[in-house]
């Protein structure tokens, strides 16, 4: 099973490398050539490994917490939405903070706030779920551009969280963060990886054991399997669903905290990346599997760096970067039918 | 005054689209396959029937060349999501990007200075007659696929119970084909309305979220017809609104009414409102053997 | 494609300047990154310095951007202000490295090695204004920005008074701002809106988006003054004339200091006063009367008669 | 004379699962072929394989004299064979009409005329009919059943097979059903008929093949074949070693026992329970009943006078509009299903797949999900004591298959309704046990198993109320039988009486009402 699914993987990685040595061919740039800035791009410097991890700790977050609700059988579409209101959260709390507040008290209650304002914004479509019966693909989706045009808000409104406007030329973004609410580095040499990585790692780990190993994560199968069932069986149906989906948004939330708190420390417009939609993919990609999922959001983490440095020295246009992860991520769902299959 | 019609007539021309797209969306939902890549689809044929019209100097050679594209992506979707199965949020959010980096790429190539893309003129207040010809694409959907003929029993059928259908001996693989392939085409033609008829050109990222908003309408309407028509022309005239506003004396933050639809379109689910029913299969693969 | 410059390229040209450029947004946007482009390419042309890019960058990938340039550069320019706030915590990490912002605030404090150039989109603006009012019919003349972004609103605001110094009883409706600087569709809703508000010149501040507005004016006879970007006249219906505003003279401006050591961590204007020809107002079949007025404010400009912030 | 069905030497595997291994079978034109077997014998299997559901792994199939190899439904209508299958195949959503205009075929424009043309037509020759503007989701299974078989019979098919019609049905549509496989088979059709009743075999069967583990146990005419020999070749042990209680329900004769004397106070006490249906009728009319530890009580009655709508009540699913529920001291009347189980009341559900179990998750899973944290040792679940805990209820209760870690999805029916009423029956203490339906779909020897096991239960001291359509095994097992009738419970009759039967049937039809 494992070696197969490795197969199935790394053929779909090599049909899109296939597509994009392509490209690079039709872009004027050798392949080979191409395939060695990709290399040296994710893998050339312990800058890009760090920038990579920040990443993947981002989506991994997201793509952990879409891997809690998928258990029980829903499908968390609204990581975006959750990330920009853990987004604004954290930036609320880090900009009224007093500014002398030690990093062990403000980066915890950041991340918490974080937490917690994603897990309200998914609890929205959580609570529709358990006492309406709304399908939580469709609010969720909603959510998300709502969540996206509250950060336009924010950000656009004095009253709200934006800088205070001192001239004509003052940027609509927050005030940053202060010194005690930002992620600390991981300190590794030349690295800009953040803490964010372990509490990813840690976040992924402890789920894992939630899900394989304890009977609230059976419980969750169950759920997600069976709602009549596992109600008729006398599990708390409800309370299941409702807080493995909230759960499932803070944790995206979180991830929302931690890209306020690096580099710059503001929230601005489009701060959120797209990196929602992402996470949902490695989510979706992994297939419930924690360990599928720490290695997709590494994989989209490391493209990223490889793209940007496709560009910077084999001078491969943007578009065709992103051509080729789509078709990776195409081929990834597609190849899934052949695991299915055997 | 005047500032009325201009919301009437804005409203209508963002529908257009907005309704050809959300048609064929809303017949593949209610065969159980939801199509993300409406996006992917109307920009890809809006790509296409900007190159087809440029090329041949002939807007409806654009048009043909919009749906032969949108065709081909909605083949795309359907091989994905009926033949192998795969996950349909995945794909669709994936066929999207592709479209974009794809469409984005292609323009580079052919797009050079002083390249005019010539297109249709209105004719009918805001409407074109590719904008009537959609009009009237999406009225034929209505009547030939509603629930009162067989087609559009055996679209149903499929979308709520495709292993009955099967056992009832109808071809769900086929149907479900048919209903991507349907939305591929009605996206092509939105695709083109917006590059032929609207803007006459094409620029990167033309469609700039409209099929997702297509796809918020059919969920607004929940799954019926009229509903979603009344989405669209209601999102149409919620965007017209946000230019509008400012004639009409009225202050609002930009978020507020880029964010107008989808909140409305939350309420419209929630079932605040009436009752809303997804198909039971939507975005559930058909396979026989499985039990 | 561009310059490849993979290993054995910089052997080469080891003793070129290496210049590293950073563009967040789309090159080929018929606006301000195209135009800054263009700046990048007649450099490509000129062959003096070892060239690399980025473009359409998340914002979450900025700082990666920048620090990757930085680390194989000796000068990196970006363009947009919305690098600002990370151009300000990578710039001080490399110290040896000179950095410029295309387009940031124009009153942020220059850092040690951190220059802001400032294209003067507002000197555009005004200019735009007066030319409106000067060839409006209907005595109605308006503006359409993208986002509501600083410049942009600044650039709003000049073109109003330009229009009013131009013909105190002209009317400028409320500027539009379209959320989007490349959305057609949109653009040409927010100009189908002003052209029922009796509009029938306008000025603007779009990318992509500037098509939607121009057929929208247009279909309404109106007209648009385009830019940043200058075409050549006649070449597109119901454009009267370009205000021009060419943020890649700022990039060849950075390039040109840094070569010959003038390079100052400076807050640098580009508009008319400064007399480097980044910004002007092309007009297309004006009256004389009409050129020799803008011929008079561009003059008071460029003096400094008047000001734009 | 050609056979309208040949299959000669068919394997079908399901991975390591053999389903059938060298089957062959003939049935004629003009007969009632019935499939008999154990559960998991793989009589669903061959149904499918004709019908074109699942695909052919090894050797033929002819369908009158020519060679035969659907690989879809669509195919083997066709070919003129229909099927009703074991769980249904009407789309819920759609009104029984748009089911059967559908039937016929997509088309631009439904042909209703055509639709009612064959319908009068069916309702001539067999006497069938159905109400046309209800959804189909929303009528009861007997309705439905027919809906299935007029579906079929609307494309005239040439030969019929019917995967367990009957199990879902009450005795009055089990001999109209009966009465309407004779009738198409005498119409010159073939009709494949699988049951796991006897009594059924002997009034509407010509032949039968009886399968065991997916090998052919027997085959031939039925004539040729007592009803000792049929239940051993299913189950392969002799009729004498079943218990009585079964003979007597394949023989049909209540043999009358000793009336238990229950002397005890009442633990179950149902009072006044009202509900009403979405259409404002009442589903269930005060009902009142009192249980005491050791004692059977059975439910009989026509499907849909209210029978589902009691345990549907009593398990928790729906509150009841008024009145109450107790269990000993316990209030159960808004309790949850997690109070229910922790006051020791068990529940056989009728829908075992919706219900009862989840497919999807291995047998282990399924017997301890409602006592998981029995085995968490430390916050975590410690997997090889619960798979060993299955093992032994495997067991000890016969389940057929691979293992604890099998998924439940890929046992047959019958096994999948001997996990629920284990672990049911492990509930410790086991105060009461509401039983809806629970041999249904079961073979003989899985019947016999089940009984016992709920009759032990009754003599440990629960209180037991089984909820059947089998009035025979009704008779057989319970102290006295209520019928449900519009929503009350009419009797009781004691089940040891002599004219019970006929009493009970005289209820049934609200005689005493
Ligand atoms: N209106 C609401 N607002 C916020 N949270 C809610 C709301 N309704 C339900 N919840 C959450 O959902 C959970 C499930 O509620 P409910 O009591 O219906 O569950 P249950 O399945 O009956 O569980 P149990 O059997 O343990 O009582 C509650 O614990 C609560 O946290
Ligand atoms: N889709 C499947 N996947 C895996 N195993 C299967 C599948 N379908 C059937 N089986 C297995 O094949 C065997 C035969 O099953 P089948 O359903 O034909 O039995 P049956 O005779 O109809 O039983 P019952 O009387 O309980 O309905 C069983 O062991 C079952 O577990
Ligand atoms: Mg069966
Ligand atoms: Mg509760």
């Amino acid at each position: 099973m494992r070696t197969n699914a490795f197969v199935v993987y790394g053929g779909a990685a090599l049909a899109a490398l296939l597509a994009g040595a392509l490209l690079a061919l039709g872009g004027g740039a050798s392949p080979l050539q191409a395939g060695a800035a990709l290399w040296e791009g994710m893998f050339g410097s312990a800058y890009a490994i760090g920038s990579s991890l920040n990443t993947a700790a981002a989506l991994g977050l997201i793509a952990t917490g879409f891997t809690v609700a998928h258990r029980a059988g829903l499908v968390n579409v609204g990581g975006e939405g959750q990330l920009c209101a853990g987004g604004i959260a954290a930036a609320f709390a880090g900009v009224s903070l007093p500014d002398a507040t030690p990093t062990l008290v403000a980066l915890p209650l950041v991340l918490l706030v974080a937490f917690a304002a994603g897990g309200a914004w998914a609890a929205i479509a959580a609570w529709l779920k358990v006492s309406r019966g709304t399908s939580e693909v469709i609010t969720t989706l909603l959510l998300n551009f709502v969540g996206l045009a509250m950060v336009l808000l924010v950000v656009h409104e004095e009253g709200l969280l934006r800088q205070p406007v001192t001239s004509s030329q003052t940027l609509p973004q927050s005030e940053p963060l202060i010194e005690g609410a930002r992620l600390p580095l991981l300190g590794l040499e030349g690295s800009p990886a953040t803490i964010a990585f372990l509490i990813a790692a840690v976040a992924a780990v402890a789920v894992a054991v939630l899900l394989r190993r304890t009977a609230t994560g059976t419980r969750l199968t169950a759920v997600g399997h069976s709602v009549t069932a596992a109600a008729r069986l006398g599990l708390p149906v409800r309370r299941l669903q409702f807080w493995s989906l909230t759960s499932a948004g803070g944790l995206a939330g979180m991830a929302g905290g931690a890209l306020v708190a690096t580099t710059p420390f503001v929230l601005a417009e489009s701060f959120s990346s797209g990196y929602g939609f992402a996470g949902l993919v490695v989510g979706l990609l992994a297939r419930g599997s924690l360990a599928a999922v720490a290695g997709v959001a590494l994989l989209f983490g490391l493209l990223a760096s490889g793209g940007m440095n496709l560009q910077l020295a084999a001078g491969v246009p943007a578009s065709s970067v992103q051509i080729v992860q789509s078709l990776l991520t195409i081929f990834i769902a597609g190849a899934v039918i052949l695991r299915r299959t055997s | 005054m005047s500032a009325f019609v201009e919301l009437a007539e804005g409203g209508v021309r963002l529908a257009v689209p907005l309704l050809l797209a959300s048609a064929g969306e809303l017949v593949s939902e209610r065969a159980g396959v939801l199509n993300l890549s409406v996006e992917g689809m109307m920009l890809t044929g809006a790509f296409a029937g900007a190159v087809g019209a440029s090329m041949t100097g002939s807007p409806w050679a654009g048009v043909g060349f919009a749906l032969a594209a949108g065709l081909l992506a909605a083949l795309l979707q359907a091989v994905l999501s009926v033949t192998l199965r795969a996950d349909q949020i995945v794909t669709g959010i994936a066929a999207n990007a592709l479209a974009l980096g794809g469409t984005t790429y292609g323009a580079r190539l052919f797009f050079t200075d002083g390249r005019s893309v010539p297109g249709f003129e209105p004719v009918l207040g805001p409407l074109t007659v590719l904008g009537c010809a959609g009009l009237a694409v999406v009225a034929a959907i209505g009547l030939l696929l509603s629930r009162r003929t067989g087609y559009g029993l055996a679209v149903d059928a499929a979308g709520a119970d495709a292993v009955a259908a099967d056992r009832t001996g109808l071809p769900v693989a086929a149907i479900r084909y048919g209903v991507v392939l349907l939305t591929g085409l009605t996206s092509a033609l939105a695709g083109a309305q917006l590059a032929l008829a609207e803007v006459h050109a094409f620029t990167d990222n033309l469609t700039a979220g409209v099929g997702y908003l297509a796809v918020v309408a059919v969920i607004a309407g929940r799954w019926r017809a009229w509903p979603t028509a009344l989405a669209c022309l209601f999102f149409g005239i919620a965007q017209a609104l946000q230019f509008t506003a400012p004639l009409l004396g009225l202050h609002l933050p930009t978020a507020v009414l880029v964010m107008s639809p989808y909140l409305i379109a939350l309420v419209a689910v929630s079932g605040l409102v009436g009752s809303s029913r997804a198909p039971a299969g939507l975005t559930v693969p058909f396979h026989r053997e499985s039990r | 494609g561009g310059s490849p410059s993979g290993s054995s390229g910089s052997e080469a040209g080891a003793s070129k300047l290496r210049v590293g450029v950073l563009f967040p947004g789309n090159l080929s946007d018929d606006g301000f990154m195209e135009s800054s482009y263009g700046g990048y390419q007649r450099l490509e042309k000129a062959g003096q310095v070892e060239l690399a890019k980025i473009e359409q960058v998340p914002a979450a990938d900025y700082q990666q951007a920048l620090s990757t340039l930085a680390a194989k550069s000796d000068l990196v320019v970006a363009f947009g202000g919305q690098t600002d706030a990370v151009l300000r915590q990578v710039a001080p990490t490399f110290p040896k490295v000179k950095f410029v912002e295309v387009g940031g605030p124009s009153d942020a404090v220059p850092l040690a090695n951190l220059a802001y150039y400032d294209p003067k989109q507002a000197d555009g603006g005004l200019l735009a204004g007066a030319y409106a009012a000067l060839t409006s019919k209907s005595g109605k003349v308006a503006f359409v920005g993208g986002l509501e972004l600083p410049a942009i609103v600044n650039t709003a605001n000049e073109f109003a008074k330009g229009a009013k110094l131009a013909k105190d009883d002209i009317e400028v409706l409320a500027p539009q701002y379209v959320g989007d600087f490349n959305d057609v569709a949109k653009a040409k809703q927010a100009g189908q809106a002003l052209v029922s508000g009796g509009a029938d010149v306008f000025g603007q501040q779009l990318n992509l988006g500037r098509q939607g507005l121009v057929q929208a004016a247009g279909e309404g006879s109106g007209s648009v003054i385009s830019g940043p970007l200058v075409k050549e006249c006649g070449s597109e219906t119901g454009v009267i004339g370009y205000a021009k505003t060419d943020t890649g003279a700022a990039l060849e401006y950075a390039v040109k200091a840094a070569l010959d050591g003038s390079w100052k961590a400076e807050q640098k204007a580009f508009g008319v006063a400064s007399g480097l020809g980044a910004s002007d107002l092309v007009l297309c079949g004006a009256s004389p009367e009409v050129t020799a007025k803008l011929d008079e404010i561009k003059k008071q400009l460029a003096s400094g008669a008047i000001t734009t912030p | 004379m050609i056979p309208a069905l040949e299959l000669h030497d068919v394997a079908k595997s399901f991975g390591p699962v053999r389903a059938l291994s060298g089957v062959s079978l003939t049935v004629q034109a003009g007969e009632v072929h019935c499939v008999l077997g154990e559960n998991g014998a793989g009589k669903s299997t061959l149904c499918n394989l004709v019908n074109g559901g699942v695909s052919l792994e090894r050797g033929t199939m002819t369908l009158y004299g020519e060679p035969y190899r659907p690989s879809r439904p669509t195919d083997a209508l066709a070919a003129g064979v229909a099927m009703v299958h074991q769980h249904f195949s009407l789309v819920p959503t759609l009104t029984i009409a748009e089911n059967l205009l559908l039937a016929a075929g997509a088309r631009l424009r439904p042909r209703r005329r055509e639709l009612h043309e064959g319908l009068a037509r069916i309702e001539e020759t067999y006497g069938l009919s159905v109400p046309l503007d209800e959804l189909a989701g929303h009528v009861p299974v007997g309705v439905r059943q027919q809906a299935e078989i007029i579906k079929c019979l609307l494309r005239d098919p040439r030969l019929l097979l019917l995967d367990e019609p009957t199990a879902v049905l009450g005795p009055a549509d089990v001999d109209a059903l009966l009465a309407t496989c004779r009738r198409i088979a005498e119409a010159g059709k073939a009709v494949v008929l699988v049951t796991h009743k006897l009594g059924e075999v002997t009034r509407a069967g010509d032949s039968a093949t009886i399968l065991r583990g997916g090998t052919v146990a027997g085959a031939g005419p039925l004539a040729g074949f007592g009803a000792e020999d049929l239940v051993e070749l299913m189950v392969g042990r002799p009729m004498s070693d079943l218990d009585p209680l079964l003979v007597a329900s394949v023989d049909e004769s209540a043999t009358s026992r000793e009336a238990a004397r229950i002397t005890a106070e009442p633990v179950f006490r149902a009072q006044g329970l009202t509900l009403s249906r979405a259409d404002g009728t009442l589903a269930l009319d005060g009902v009142n009943l009192e249980i005491a530890p050791g004692e059977i009580v059975g439910v009989a009655g026509v499907e849909g006078n209210g029978q589902s709508e009691l345990v549907t009540v009593l398990s928790g699913a729906v509150p009841p509009g008024s009145g109450s529920f107790l269990l000993g001291e316990h209030d159960l009347t808004f309790a949850t299903p997690r109070g229910r189980t922790a006051a020791g009341l068990g529940i056989i559900p009728e829908d075992r797949h919706h219900e009862g179990c989840v497919p999807a998750m291995s047998i282990a899973e399924n017997l301890f999900l409602p006592r998981l944290s029995e085995f968490a040792r430390r916050g975590l679940l410690d997997r090889s004591a619960l798979h060993e805990a299955a093992a032994r209820v495997i067991e000890e209760h016969g389940i057929r298959a691979t293992g604890p870690s099998a998924r439940m999805s890929t046992l047959s029916g019958g096994n999948q309704q001997k996990v629920v009423v284990a672990r049911e029956l492990a509930l410790d203490p086991l105060v009461c046990l509401v039983a809806a339906q629970p041999t249904r779909g079961l073979d003989i020897g899985a019947v016999d198993a089940v009984l016992g096991r709920i009759r032990s239960a009754a003599q440990a001291g629960a209180a037991v109320l089984v909820i059947s359509s089998e009035l025979s095994e009704l008779l057989a097992l319970c102290h006295r039988i209520v019928v449900a009738y519009r929503g009350r419970l009419l009797g009781p009759v004691p089940a040891a009486a002599p004219q019970a039967r006929d009493e009970i049937g005289r209820l049934m039809v609200g005689a005493a009402a």
